[in-house]
């Protein structure tokens, strides 16, 4: 089988060999996770292979499904945005998969890792789907297979889980079924659902007030996907209570690759200018993501739970990107993309952390931080990465990416935006003090947790490789992305700015 | 469940239908690429029969005559079913779901192949619809406390 | 304080769906686009091309024959989710 | 009138709507969220009507004959609309499990009472 089909297979493959592990994990349990971690890691190679190819021929690959050509059948469009988010998810899902093993065996009960497994491996089958599909409606079914996933998932959690989940799915409803009434709209208009065919089709019809409602529409089921800053109430309670395996899997990418939709909406879906004259979309946006990021960043600092902390660090980190994408200029659009994939890696590595701790402490609290470089000092070196690269520090990637932030906003002019920028920074690094105080500073560990009883193999951090190996790869990988930011943005990132705006 | 309330009318009245409705289901898959219908409706139809077993008779009766496991198993052959067909387009070097390259394996020409391939894929959606809607029914009924219901214990 | 917000959110709403439902393309009329533009194949050429002649079957299972591996996909995530949310309340007991 | 399909479904939406965000009781949220999501199908199968269209089934089987696609009415708001009404049965189904888990630890389905027992 040759390149020309990875676009199908990075989709269709995780979804298949969810049937096979359902079905194994009727007879076998101990087989699910191998299965996936091969299935994810044949992902990556095609994501790799994907991105190869949109780089060897460097523009859009183009795989018809059924053969049928592009307004009347489905089409995949990959081109250097979803190729790079694609590696980003396959990356990300890969080792996130190897993470989740002992924590996963200690969260949920065995009887129901089968079919947990196949529903992780169906998140990560939205997930790709979502980010590689060049049709409007596709999006949508994709959508909801990622968000069903999600609320089951997260519906096992104790407490008031079921709650959370019951009110995300609430949430989740109203943004997917906004988006699909907007989608409805352009087809009422148009006729068609590709988005390289309602490109060209909806330019005459920029003045039509059906398709400002539609557009509107549209930017509010996304936004609620990816939790912007007013319809954000769903993430902080659902992504706390869910198992940390979810967590650290759903926190990172789902809201990015609802990023990911609203750049193609804004940038390829409709042409930059519509986005950034015809309708104050932007300006909405880019407002709205100040406010997000002063509210997020103060509500994290107020919290107690770690991994609700984080949680609000997400609202946070969509309200940089947002903002990034409000500058409508080429240098701020490159650092909302670049800080997307940062935020990936960066979110993955906290939340990975936070699942181990909690996972090891059997509490979120922060108190709980107190000494713990004695007895996780490694973790707790992943930990800080994470935090530093979260508050942009050099040789971190978050730095990088915030860097282009903020000269996308001075280019811009927006001077609001740029305080903001500075100032949720400076809340962030406050609140990494705050945690890395008690982990270092405060010495006392009296809470006397004995070793594991009956361990098998060698721990370091009293955890096992399984668990640490991937962390560790994860914080190496945030000093690799901010070290080779200048490759990344240069072979492909600067591809992925649509071409009006590249003049700058 | 319902023995206190052994109505034979109920009882009498479903073992008749019962075989008529699947043989409907039935058709209406099979009629469905030349009039209404296809997998999703005929699927529908036939966990319908299976759920009017259950509430007339009990769940014991409804599950001996459609194994937990087994419907269990159904769910994930009828999507295995559909995906499975996508892939052996590919192997038959077509693009995925291209199911006019089957006419190298099947022996019938390119038009036919689509025809048969929807047939297929179509058959894939009826399982998986009749197991999931009955899988559906079953677990919220019992509210998942039955025990037959919810498979082998840990 | 919800109730409020409520009504605010649905006023916003059904204005601005009222505000675009009276621009829309005249109901059921042949020459809007949604019925010159991709349609017409699927209804001209379900025959020749895929001798089915129910035109909703070959869109459903060909020409969009993807979105509905999906939503069997989906159908499948919604079973196994039921089947894991309560089956596990049960044997937590 | 000739509107009217579309004045009802923006009725129906607002109705869903209100429903899925002023009701107190889960359940009653759940019956609007419903509604919402029936609202939309209205609106897609609205879409695909043509006047003196009749069903997209082709009265012929011969290949080669011509076919008018005035005569029939548009087939992908239905097709796509197969999809969303399994999305909306996925979607009740996973609701309705957890509501069943949700009044089995909290003995209530109301909402303000949930989170009271909640904060607790």
């Amino acid at each position: 089988m040759n390149t020309e089909h990875f676009p199908a297979l990075i989709v269709v493959v995780p979804l298949l060999l969810s049937f096979v592990v359902f079905a194994v994990g009727l007879v076998r349990r101990s087989l699910c996770l191998p299965i996936v971690i091969l299935t994810l890691l044949a992902c990556l190679g095609f994501a790799i292979g994907i991105l190869q190819s949109v780089l060897t021929k460097g523009g859009t690959v183009r795989y018809y499904l059924g053969a049928w050509d592009p307004p009347w059948g489905i089409e995949y469009a990959v081109d250097h945005l979803n190729a790079l988010v694609l590696l980003s998810i396959a990356v990300v899902s890969l080792l996130v998969a190897i993470h989740s093993r002992s924590v996963t065996a200690k969260e949920i009960p065995a009887s129901k890792h089968g079919p947990f497994y196949t529903l992780l491996l169906l998140q990560v089958t939205g997930l790709f789907g979502m980010t590689i599909t060049g049709d409007v409606f596709n999006l949508y079914v994709l959508l909801e297979i990622a968000s069903f996933s999600a609320y089951a998932i997260i519906g096992m959690g104790e407490g008031g889980a079921p709650f959370a989940a019951f009110r995300y799915m609430i949430f989740g409803t109203i943004g997917a079924c906004a988006y699909l009434l907007g989608i409805g709209y352009l087809y009422i208009l148009t006729g068609s659902l590709n988005m390289a065919d309602l490109r060209q089709l909806l330019v005459p019809l920029y003045e039509s007030r059906v398709l400002l409602v539609g557009f509107a529409f549209i930017m509010v089921g996304i936004a609620i996907k990816m939790a912007l800053f007013p319809v954000h109430t769903w993430l902080p309670d659902s992504y706390t209570l869910a198992p940390s395996a979810v967590s650290a899997l759903l926190a990172p990418l789902f809201t990015k690759v609802g990023v990911y939709v609203l750049l193609r909406f804004l940038f390829t879906v409709f042409d930059p200018s519509f986005s950034s004259q015809m309708f104050p979309v932007l300006k909405v946006l880019g407002g709205v993501a100040t406010i997000g990021i002063i509210f997020a960043s103060i509500m994290a600092l107020a919290q107690t739970d770690l991994k609700r902390m984080l949680c609000y660090l997400i609202v946070a980190e969509i309200g940089y990107i947002v903002v990034g994408v409000a500058c409508a200029n080429r240098v701020g659009l490159i650092g909302a993309i670049l800080h997307t994939v940062n935020d990936i890696f960066m979110m993955a590595c906290l939340f990975t952390v936070a699942g181990s701790i909690t996972a090891y402490r059997g509490s979120r609290n922060i108190e709980l931080f107190r000494g713990l470089h004695r007895t996780m000092p490694v973790t707790l070196a992943v930990f800080v990465a994470g935090a530093l690269s979260v508050v942009g520090v050099p040789p971190f990637c978050g730095f990088f990416s915030k860097w282009y932030l903020v000269l996308g906003t001075i280019h811009a002019g927006q001077w609001v935006y740029l305080g903001v920028l500075l100032a949720g920074s400076l809340l962030n690094a406050v609140l990494f003090f705050r945690v890395l105080e008690k982990a270092y500073f405060e010495l006392r560990d009296e809470s006397g947790h004995a070793e594991p009883h009956g361990r098998k193999r060698p721990l370091i951090d009293r955890i096992p490789l399984t668990e640490l190996g991937p962390m560790v790869v994860l914080a190496l990988l945030l000093i690799f992305l901010g070290l080779f930011s200048n490759n990344i943005i240069g072979d492909v990132i600067e591809h992925a700015i649509p071409q009006t705006m590249r003049i700058h | 469940m319902v023995n206190d309330l052994d109505d034979i009318i109920i009882k009498f009245g479903s073992r008749i239908m019962i075989p008529f409705m699947q043989l409907y289901g039935l058709y209406v898959y099979v009629h469905g690429h030349s009039s209404p219908g296809g997998g999703f409706q005929g699927g529908c139809i036939v966990a319908a029969s299976f759920i009017l077993l259950a509430v007339a008779f009990d769940l014991n009766e409804s599950k001996k005559r459609l194994k937990e496991k087994l419907n269990t198993l159904f769910c994930a052959v009828g999507v295995f079913i559909y995906t499975g067909t996508g892939f052996l387009c590919l192997v038959a070097a077509g693009n995925f779901l291209d199911y006019g390259k089957l006419s190298r394996i099947l022996p019938v020409d390119t038009f036919m192949a689509r025809y048969y391939g929807m047939a297929m894929i179509e058959l894939g959606v009826q399982i998986t619809v009749m197991a999931v809607m009955v899988s559906i029914f079953l677990d919220l009924v019992t509210r998942g406390q039955h025990e037959d219901v919810l498979g082998p214990r840990p | 304080m919800n109730r409020i917000a409520a009504v605010v959110v649905c006023i916003i709403a059904g204005f601005l769906l009222l505000y675009s439902a009276s621009r829309f393309p005249r109901w059921s009329d042949p020459n809007q686009p949604a019925s010159v533009h991709v349609s017409p194949r699927y209804i001209e050429k379900t025959v020749a091309e895929t001798r089915v002649p129910n035109a909703v079957t070959s869109v459903l299972a060909d020409y969009r024959g993807y979105d509905t591996m999906f939503e069997t996909s989906v159908i499948f995530t919604a079973g196994i989710a039921v089947m894991m949310l309560l089956r596990r309340s049960s044997d937590g007991k | 009138m000739g509107q009217f399909n579309y004045w009802v479904y923006v009725v129906l939406i607002i109705v869903g709507l209100y429903g899925m965000m002023a009701k107190n009781n889960l359940m009653k949220k759940l019956i609007g969220m419903n509604i919402f999501q029936w609202a939309i199908i209205l609106f897609y199968i609205s879409i695909g009507a043509k006047k003196g269209g009749t069903i997209p089934i082709i009265a012929t089987t011969n290949p080669s004959a011509t076919v008018r696609a005035i005569d029939y009415i548009n087939p992908l708001p239905h097709v796509l609309m197969l999809t969303a009404i399994v999305v909306g049965v996925a979607t009740t189904g996973i609701a309705l499990t957890l509501l069943i888990i949700i009044y089995r630890r909290f003995r209530t389905l109301e909402e303000d009472r949930i989170i009271k027992a909640l904060r607790k």
